[in-house]
């Protein structure tokens, strides 16, 4: 029930080739199980070969200038198969900010890196859990001369150990700045994650030589809050979708009392309800994406979308495990690969409750 | 459906024609939830809405891609679309006419005769003739093949005998598209054979069905040796499953696709409705409420978006997917979130109420209603298996009955 | 499951067979459709007979004596048929505030009237939706020399129009106070109610002339609001399991498809999970009637059983509604009677949500 | 079971004897949360296990209410009960021990040979034998009977070839008992064998089956030739579903009533444990979370009711009920509850922490385990299936497979 453009599902659909050649889940748990790594280049070669790492950065910065919408549809992709590589962290979240940013000379040598795939940058808004839209008060960006330093610490960074460079939100005397901080100038915290397909981390800054890109940017902030949580939502939707078909999959296969599982109620109704809310969530998940392409307000958009494709993934993830039964929820199924993204993509940029609050703010209520 | 081509400066006109037409002859909708779907369907509301249909016919404006020899207009569904954006935000009093335009015509236009064709159409777009649907019975309600009323050939005539029943506008209905068991020899969905019926034939007998709620737009229909000239018949003998099949899809696409402009507009009704409610009894600071309020808004929005996409998909020529079994799923969840939440926040008020607090009386009508809706047009569970089987692909149940005559299945 | 008495089953089982063959539910169902009354005697005849006018009254005031186990136990069948006496409203509710009450010269002559089945009271507390614990402030009593009279508005009241008196709660110089006030003394008026089987009113009183049976009292009230819950619950607990008979004897006979529809796994397990609802509010709905018995605290007890029983009434006369189909939400099937009381029963003496809140605030949080 | 009676002076004495004993022997449970069941079941923990196992034997308060021939103590369920209750608040180190003593030791007592009971129950009371219960297999979850690890005779012995899986204490055990197909010409319930099989014995593979959370309490066994003496039968040739039926039940018994001193006491445990996160976090004063605190407290309240209501059943000699699948289902929607609240609770800090955050350390294996907490044992779709066809009579599905011999039944 997809109503993409053509050009888009031939986009959505080359990427869908290179990820299930490249990473087929096999594969993406054997990295995830530490028992393979990926190849140092692979970013760069991707980079070079799709154009995903500057799929929506501007031609002039050597980017594809493609629209969040394309965006949207290849974070579907990436969803769908875990492959981990940085395009949500880098080329989504650690670029957005970029885009909103108006300073086209301090954007451009870190645009033009991010399009190569010889850098990817990390998004670092967050300053704890359970504040959503994050705080800048931790962080303290200072100007000095002509040089700005930025102190603070920023954590549940994602792929935090890759990063090349760090897209950070701070106080400044005129209201909350967005800067850019090296990695080699910031100290990295790995942290435990439920999510074994992608790293995160915090990072401490102690007077880290930084870039501006925006100042009194409360405005943009909440802009790059609203853009974070559509491109998480596509991300989501393809995960919740890529489930409903494992579990479909899996229905049509298996026998039990002499009959193919799907055939019982039971099991055909579990895999139709994740249908019914797979399809309402991509709506909204591509409604939003969409809006924000045609550079509409997304406040709203954003929040269903994060509420949507939130509850569809992690709903997904659960059911598919029951339709499996005990292969399920061993470890050597890939179920609980997508279990454990659901959870944590769940949590990050605003959990369903605090959308569902924010909507009412939006709202007028 | 004809599908010349037209340039977007005859759309642009057709669009003004329409918009035109609209601030002349329909009333906005300005009360919150007053969609004008809610006014039942009685032989007042039948009098308005025949008025308006036959102004719309005389007007040009019906059955816009339907053929020009039929009565239609023999435009594009880009007419079709552009009539039903313009009419979103007014009351469309066209409830009555949606199983005549909705269900029977299309079927007619696909199965029946020529000469059929000529003598209905016209009045159904004119809204001169109201159909019914003569499809469920009490014993084949999610089972609707397992119909057991009879038709009997008798020389140049057939002869009805049994019991229909949820049968809308069957008490102002001039004619009736009734499916008929006539041959109990071979598997069930192979012996049915579809007519269509004179509503003012000696021997049917329509009784008002009343509901929980009290409303009764449905009727139980009985026919008691009704007599039908074989000119009725519509499509082969034996061969009414697959018209049947056609009328209910048209149904759930009409259903889905807002009824041919009976669409809700672009607004949260209930949303706006529960808040309302929810600011006088002092509840829109409590965040247990605000999370269920949030949560409707949600669930109205994304079934405006599915609306949207279903809409877009019908008209880039796409085959109509599972929409309207996922709108109906999502819309009797909302109904009962809803229905639900009204009474948490009615509290005793939402039980027992004063004559004249009028309020309280529509929130009862709304949870009292909302058993019905999910149940009317299909059972939730019947919309999973259609989902489950032919938008997933999934295995049927073993059917015990599929291959047998229907004589030997089991039968209430 | 029960794990009742012997004494307190069979109390239970003639209840139940007095009222299967006195109030079929065609009977009741004719009887809400005004097409039928119930004779004027039928409630002393029952006292005389079943004596469940005076279940809980003390025998030394002409009652049985029994317990508040066996008054649950004997609501679950009045739950059950929905029969139109006035059982909970005057056996119960009524009746409860006198055995409270510690006034014996006070209450003597009320409880044997209600005993012999010739009067029946009424519980008139609320003052208005959206308040519960009831307030009093609406109501004022005052004495003049020895009597007492009361002025105010009550609202929710069951069994209005049958009721001979009422008791009151009522603000008074110092503190709450419970007051009879007879009917003749009080302006009723009638409410419209969803549930069709038992009326609804409110009454006025001017000056009314009162009897107290207890002052100073809060501790009472609370009481009071709490065997409320506890006696309502019980009640519908029983409704909610006639409705999981009802379903499960429709799934057995119903056939579509050439099948039993209780042999379809959708059916079958709309009927489990009904079941495992009502095992689990009953052994609430016991648990709080038998503290209750035994004089223990029942503030949690009543709460987590009217959450269980309003839960599981409501949620059973819905599924019940989806398993017949079409037929089950028409006026002339019994459905909706049983749907109706649901609704109306989880509204009064506190709603599931409230009874949450106050969960907490009992558990000290 | 015996069934002498006793006097309450006899009840009171055994009551202060088992007091007395607790409070020499085990450990009070302090921590929140901390039953002693999360310890895993490693051999360290074995150990302890047994010790306690061992003292509880020499003490006489093992198998209170097994025949005294067997090393029980040919007590009443009255004392168990009593027993039951003084251990409530103490850690009981038992797990190890509950499928041998809940499951495999009553199959044997009602199935077994005299021999093999002499030879066995006596070890397993007093700890030194831990057995293991080998039923699942990959292509039989839910459908039990549907096994096809096979059993062929071969002269006075028996060999056994093929694989099962979720098997609890595999890694451990001593002994198992196994279901086998010895005949697949015949239906599939009715060519079903049970053996009792030694695990050291050659050919036995036990490979630990780590779950999604991390945790390998589970294993998978392999037999590859393994040969097992025909005075290893329990019950008779082909008879051995009936059997395994009855091991089934008495999980589900002793899974409900606690599995023989187990019980989680009257506590709160996940009540406590969400308020004390809702706390720390600050959303104590929330209502949205504060109405989701009190359905943990109601569903975990409602469950220990139910648990009295059904130890005070079978202490009247009622046979078991639904209950075991009601808590079940009702226990796997509490976790469900709890899972969820807690990770909307910690937002962030529940999908990453620091390794010295403990705290959301355990919540993560929570949330991990749930899925597999509602599966292991049976499938909330198993459960509804026996509640909806053996508690309220509801008619089994159209079952293709069960007359068909086994060898013809379609398989994975």
């Amino acid at each position: 029930m997809s109503v993409m453009s053509e050009e888009r599902e031939a986009l959505k659909s080359a990427v869908a080739d290179y990820l299930d050649s490249t990473f087929p889940i096999d594969r993406v748990h054997r990295i995830a199980n530490g028992k393979e790594s990926v190849p140092a280049d692979e970013w760069s070669k991707a980079a070079a070969g799709l154009g995903l790492a500057g799929l929506v950065i501007p031609e002039e910065f050597g980017g594809q200038g493609a629209s969040l919408g394309e965006l949207g549809a290849v974070l579907q992709e990436f969803g769908r198969t875990l492959a981990p590589l940085p395009m949500l962290s880098s080329a989504a979240l650690g670029t957005v900010p970029f885009l909103v940013s108006t300073d086209n000379a301090a954007k451009k040598p870190f645009l033009e890196a991010l399009a190569a795939g010889t850098a990817t940058a990390a998004l670092a808004l967050s300053e704890g859990a359970n504040q959503w839209p994050a705080l800048t008060s931790g962080t303290k960006a200072t100007k000095s001369g002509d040089s700005w330093t930025v102190s603070g610490k920023k954590t549940f960074v994602l792929d935090n150990g890759g990063a090349t460079f760090y897209v950070v939100s701070a106080s400044t005397e005129q209201g909350a700045g967005l800067f850019v901080v090296n990695a080699s100038d910031v100290q990295r915290e790995a942290l435990m994650a439920i999510d074994l397909t992608r790293d995160q981390g915090s990072i401490t800054m102690n007077n880290a030589p930084a870039t501006p890109l925006a100042l009194n940017a409360d405005a943009q902030l909440k802009q790059i809050e609203d853009l974070a949580a559509t491109l998480i939502a596509s991300e989501q939707i393809g995960g919740a979708d890529a489930i409903l078909k494992m579990m479909v999959e899996y229905a049509k296969m298996r026998v039990q009392f002499g009959r193919i599982i799907g055939s019982f109620q039971a099991i055909k109704h579990m895999c139709a309800n994740t249908l019914v809310e797979v399809e309402q969530a991509r709506g909204a998940a591509e409604d939003a994406a969409d809006k924000a392409a045609e550079g509409e307000d997304i406040t709203l958009a954003a929040s269903l979308a994060k509420i949507a494709c939130s509850e569809v993934f992690n709903d997904a993830t659960l059911t598919n495990i029951r339709v499996h039964g005990g292969i399920g929820f061993t470890w050597e199924h890939p179920a609980h690969l997508y279990f454990r993204r659901a959870r944590s993509s769940a949590a990050l940029f605003g959990t369903p409750d605090q959308h569902r609050e924010a909507l009412l703010v939006g709202l007028g209520y | 459906m004809t599908t010349t081509t037209q340039t977007p400066a005859e759309l642009e006109e057709f669009r003004l024609r329409a918009r035109d037409w609209f601030a002349k002859n329909a009333k906005r909708i300005d009360a919150v939830g007053d969609d004008g779907s809610e006014e039942g369907e009685n032989e007042d509301f039948l009098a308005i809405a025949r008025k308006f249909q036959n102004q719309l016919f005389d007007d040009g404006l019906a059955g816009l891609s339907w053929p020009k020899e039929y009565g239609g207009q023999s435009m594009t569904m880009n007419h079709q679309r552009i009539f039903n954006e313009e009419a979103s935000g007014y009351i469309m009093p066209s409830s009555p006419f949606m199983v005549t335009l909705g269900m029977c015509a299309p079927t007619l236009l696909q199965y029946g005769t020529e000469t059929q064709r000529k003598r209905h159409i016209g009045p159904m777009l004119r809204g001169d003739e109201v159909w019914c649907q003569l499809f469920s019975e009490p014993g084949a309600g999610s089972d609707v093949a397992g119909l057991s009323t009879k038709a009997v050939q008798d020389g140049d005539e057939w002869v009805i005998n049994g019991q229909k029943v949820w049968t809308s506008g069957a008490h102002f209905a001039s004619f009736g598209l009734i499916v008929t068991r006539t041959n109990p020899d071979v598997p069930k969905h192979k012996g049915i054979t579809m007519f269509i019926v004179d509503m003012k034939a000696p021997g049917v007998t329509v009784r008002p069905l009343r509901q929980m709620s009290g409303a009764s737009g449905f009727n139980e229909v009985f026919f008691d040796n009704v007599r039908v000239p074989a000119a009725n018949l519509v499509g082969e003998v034996e061969q009414g499953w697959m018209a049947a099949i056609g009328t209910l899809m048209n149904e759930r696409v009409s259903i889905g696709a807002g009824g041919g402009g009976l669409g809700r507009g672009s607004g949260t009704p209930q949303f706006d409705r529960i808040v309302e409610l929810a600011t006088r009894v002092g509840k829109m600071n409590d965040s247990a409420t605000r999370q269920q309020i949030a949560s409707i808004w949600t669930k109205e929005r994304t079934l405006a978006i599915l609306g949207d996409r279903m809409r877009s998909s019908l008209k880039s020529g796409k085959a109509p997917g599972p929409e309207g079994s996922i709108a109906k799923l999502a819309g009797s969840e909302l109904g009962k979130l809803v229905a639900d939440l009204g009474m948490e926040l009615l509290a005793e008020s939402g039980q027992a109420w004063t004559k004249d607090d009028e309020e309280s009386m529509r929130w009862a009508t709304t949870v009292l209603g909302s058993p019905g809706g999910a149940i009317a047009g299909g059972t939730p569970e019947i919309m999973r298996n259609i989902l489950g089987e032919r938008t997933l692909g999934l295995p049927k149940e073993p059917q015990l009955d599929r291959d047998m005559p229907f004589k030997d299945i089991k039968a209430n």
